[in-house]
Parts: C-alpha cells; structure tokens; sequence
C-alpha cells in the first residue's frame, strides 16, 4: 500500500463493531448500536458483527413492557437507511441458541467461523462493547 | 434446614453462574431465571441439557418479563418450567426462608 | 412479611435496578412491607439527581426517590461506596439517604427476606 | 422453632457472605469485605465462602505495585482478629485452578461442594457481591 | 505512532480505568502519542471529580485529569452516555471535556492504533 | 489481512470470551491475558488445556504486573506463554495492525 492511501482526508478505513452481549441484562447492546448510528455518518466501511449472546440482540417479537426499559430493536431496520449493509451473525452462536436467520427483525448474513475470521482479519479498527 | 430459592441473572452461554448453582444448591431447591438468566430455558438451544437433566431435583421458574423482553415469548422453553410475574417472584421469595443470587 | 433489597449496580448499565424496582413494585403490590432498600457497590448511582435519560427512557433515579417518598420507604446510600464514586450529598436525589453499611447489616437482621440484585 | 425465638433484640441469624469473584478485576471483592468486617460488629452468626474465582482472593504473595491498586489482601487477616472464624473454601474451585490451602493468606476450611451445599442451606440470610 | 484508547467502566468497579491508565503512561514511555482517550458507557464516570476515594488508594479521576493536562491529551466524554448518568458541565474534572460519539470515531479514523479496555 | 493482537480480560473460569476468541481469532495471531484473563495462564489449573493445546495457532503473552497483582508470581504458567510489562503491551499493540478486545 502506496504512502497516500493511508492518509488524508479522503482515508476510508474498515471498522467493525462487535455485539457479544445480550440485550437489556446489559445497556452495551443499545449504546453500541448508537454508536454505529453515529458512525455511519462518516465516510468509512463499517461492519456490523453478532456472536455470541449478541445473536440475541436481533430477536424478532420483543416486548419490553413488562419491565418497563425501551423496546431498541426496531431500531436495527434503521441500520439499512443509514447505508450500513455489511451486518454479519455468527452461524455457531445462532444454532446453539436454537435460533434462525428467520427468527431476527433485519436480515442478516449468517457466517461460519472460518468464515467470520477472514471477515475479522480484514478490519482496520475493532470496537467491542 | 432452610427452603432456599436461587436467582440466575446471567447468561448460561456466557458466564458459570448456572453451572455453580447446580452444582452447590440442595436438591429440593427452586431455581428462578430472571434477566439474561432467561437463556437458560430456551429448548432448542445447546444449553437446555444443563436444567432439563435436573428436573427432578430443582423447581425451575423463569421471569415471564425477561422472556417477552428478549423475544422469547414465541420460542419453545423446557418443559417443566414455571413461568412467573413479578408477584409470582415476589411470592417465590415469600414462600421461601432464603434467597440466594449467583452474581 | 417485611422484605429487603439490596442494589449492587447503577442504573441503565445492568438491569439489576430495573429488576430491582419492579420487584419492589410487586413486594408491595402483594401487601407486603420494604423495610429498606439499600444501595452499594456502583448502585449508589441509582441516586444521582443530574441523571437525565432521553425522554423515551425510564428515569430510574426519579422512579426509586417517586416509589421511595410516596410509600415511606427507606432508601440508603452506602457512604463508603459512595464517597469514591463521587456521590455526594449535593447530587443526591429526595427520598434518599447516605449512610453506613451498618444499615445493610441491619436489613437483614430485621427484614424477613433480603433479596440481592447485581450483576 | 417458637415464635419467641423468631424475634426481639436478642435474635441471632445466620449471615453467610458468598465470594465468587477474583481480585482486582473487579471491586467486588474489596468492597464485601468491607461489609462482612462491618457486619462482624453485629452479634450475629457470620460465615464467609469463597468459591469459584473467590478463592482466587485468599491467594498469598499478591503484589500490586505495578498495577497501582491498593493491595487488600492482608486485610483478611483481620477476620480472625474480628472474631470471623467460619471461613469455608471450595474444594472444587480450589482444586480447579491448581491451587491447595497452603497458597491461601489466611487458614480456611476447605469445603467440598457435597458439605458445603449442607452449610449454605443451614443460613438465614445470603448476601453476595 | 499515535494510539486512541477507549474506556468503557467506571473507577474502581472494573479494572478497565485502572489498565487503560497503565498501558497510556506506557504509550508516552515508548515515546508514542495519545490522539484521544474517550469514555463511554459508565466509562463517563471517571470524569467526576467529587470522587473521594480512601486516602491510601488511587485517585484515578485526578490521575487523568493529571496525565492529560500535563501531557495535552484530549480526553473526551459522551455526552449520550453522560446525560443519562448523571454527569454534568458541574462535575466534570479539568482536563475532560464532553463531547459527541462522533469524536470516538474520529479517533479509529485518525489514530494508528485504537485500544478498547472494558468489563 | 491485518495482523491482529487479541486482548482477554476475563477469567476463563467464569466467562466464555477466551474460548469465543480461541473459536474465531485467526491462526498466526497474538492473544494477551490481562486483568483477570491471566487466570487462564496457570500451568496447573484445569483450563489450562484450551491454551497449551494452541500453542502452535497463537503466539500467547500474559501482562506481569496482573500476574504479580494476584499473587501468581509464584504459581507455574503455560510454558511458552510470554510474560510482558505495560511497555511490553504497548510494543504488542504497536506491532500488530489491529487490536481486538474480547468485552
């Protein structure tokens, strides 16, 4: 890679963000997805990743009435308008939990393991939360 | 001997809490999943194995709240486990002497 | 029966006061007394009065000092935990008080029930 | 037991301080100690178990200069000096991280989870951190 | 090389704060520069200077405030994040100013390395 | 491919993010213990499997002064786990291209 493409203004770098967590036992799912609202605002390739108890976080049916906190999940729909396409769901994490691609509010790439690691190794800055 | 009622909060995938709790709490003990605890009771899910082997020792319950929360309203829990409200828990802890968290 | 709650986390982070309030709701709903509910470790941020969620959020800290005022119930900051967290009297939301962990020790002689939320 | 036993000033319950967490990560253990040092000023019944990461806690030599924490260890010392005798460890957890009692700070009585689970359902009240 | 570091705990609760201060003072050793440092989630907490912790422990809210007045660090909070929790213009230390999520960006964009340190 | 330096906070005794990372880091890449995932260091304790059973994918270090810290100063690690200072960590992270944290 030639000197000018790794500076100046017009550097685009590849960020992902990457969603372990379950949502509502912890308020890392929401603030997470805050900041990617904010960061697709920017001029770079983002990525968005789910593995683990993060899966959980693009169940479908979510009804937080009865325990009073904020039902975030329509807000993933938003993802698409801000142009943010590259949201990838670990397939290991999905099956364990006994879930689907059919059972989440946005559809997905599911991704194997050995594939998510490529997908992983291609990053330029990593955000965990 | 005090009747112990034991509250799971965390994630089965992803902390041990479940796994001390079985392996320290009395047989004869109620076991309530409440937050991200509610994982734990998902049938379909690798995890089950860890609560439907015990039936016969614990009382399970699971907070009906966390369930719906997390979507899980329309996904099959194990058989055998008790669903229950915030006066449900409320009643759980009355009818019990103790109660203990695995944080 | 008399019921105590003890709060080991803040509010928002983990749901532990979220459970914690609704389970506090319920105790009473049920006819049963909250002899106190006592704040540690970061839950002492549960009385922080500049907390100012966004206005489709819960505001935890104005639901507990609401619950705490409208039925008497004793509400405990510990000061300990408190004092390095930088919670000081100056922040500290009506119906709330700071004091020692002697108080938590007492919930649970006093209490029938105490009941922990965490993470 | 007579209603009389069950009340008044004189009442004496069983308080058991339940350690799962490892040091320094996280506050939790410093700040139950702290409770169960002024818990012991009360004439109850206290007991302290360590098990899973919480026996991690006892371990001797701790040194955290280079990590600028206040070492808290030595203050387990003091339980005895507080008149805190029953102090039980895991087996189990113990044996599972390599380690015996002769690693610990303090003397303990190690448990296995068969008898401890006996001594856990004996108490009145159980805080944990 | 310039270094971003993200903190997402609170003081004292997680060692996060604690590590993330260690391995800054290392950057500067190796003779590196901090673009930013950014707290988020209860990370915002560690701005508070009413903090009083006990006299023989770290102050880590002044060993920040320290580190980045004497060394031009930008040390930034969220707002989001702060609201919600209660942290203020009124309680924030020197050194820390508050500002929008879009500076975390910033930082992965204009910084060589960025280092997350959270629970 | 950027090369990448994966950080572990977590104890393996009570999380799952070591085996998460272990699952999904590439081969060639660096793993870090620090805080409470240097408990997943010790030579002697029964998880000490999912690290020396890896030696030849990752190339492990651990952060001395969270071992010191702990009191495991004394205690056997994994051989071939390399101990570093915080001068150390931030040569890892100066080294690699990217650095991922297993939150």
């Amino acid at each position: 890679m030639e000197e000018w493409e790794e500076s100046g203004p017009e550097v685009v770098k590849r960020f992902m963000y990457v969603n372990r967590r379950a949502p509502y036992g912890t308020i890392y799912a929401l603030e997470c997805l805050e900041v990617v609202l904010i960061a697709a605002a920017f001029d770079q390739d983002v990525s968005v990743v789910f593995l683990d108890d993060g899966v959980c976080q693009l169940k479908k049916n979510q009804d937080t009435t009865a325990i009073g906190m904020k039902n975030f999940s329509r807000t993933y729909g938003a993802l698409d308008d801000y142009d943010v396409e590259k949201i990838y769901v670990e397939k290991e994490s999905l099956e364990a939990r006994g879930l689907t691609a059919d059972d989440l509010v946005i559809p997905v790439e599911v991704i194997a393991a050995d594939d998510l690691r490529d997908v992983m190794a291609q990053q330029d800055v990593v955000i965990s939360s | 001997m005090n009747s112990m009622l034991h509250l799971i909060n965390k994630s089965p995938f992803e902390r041990t809490a479940l796994d001390s709790c079985l392996r320290v709490a009395k047989a004869g003990s109620s076991i309530l999943l409440i937050e991200d605890g509610v994982y734990a009771a998902l049938k379909n899910a690798a995890h089950a194995i860890k609560i439907s082997t015990r039936m016969e020792d614990f009382s399970f319950y699971v907070l009906g709240p966390d369930v719906a929360a997390r979507g899980l309203g329309d996904t099959p829990l194990i058989e055998g486990i008790t669903v229950v409200d915030y006066e449900g828990f409320v009643d759980l802890v009355a009818e019990h002497e103790v109660t203990q968290s695995w944080l | 029966m008399k019921f105590g709650i003890l709060i080991n986390e803040g509010p928002f982070t983990h749901q532990a006061s979220d459970s914690a309030y609704r389970f506090a709701e319920a105790v009473l709903a049920r006819g049963h007394e909250i002899y106190r509910v006592f704040f540690y470790n970061d839950g002492v941020y549960n009385c922080n009065k500049l907390s100012e969620p966004q206005s489709d959020d819960r505001n935890l800290v104005a639901l507990w000092s609401k619950l705490g005022t409208e039925n008497g119930i004793d509400l405990v900051v510990c000061i300990a935990a408190a004092l390095r967290r930088g919670i000081k009297d100056e922040v500290v939301a009506e119906g709330f008080r700071i004091s020692g962990l002697g108080q938590l020790v007492e919930a649970g002689i006093e209490a029938d029930r105490l009941v922990v939320f965490g993470d």
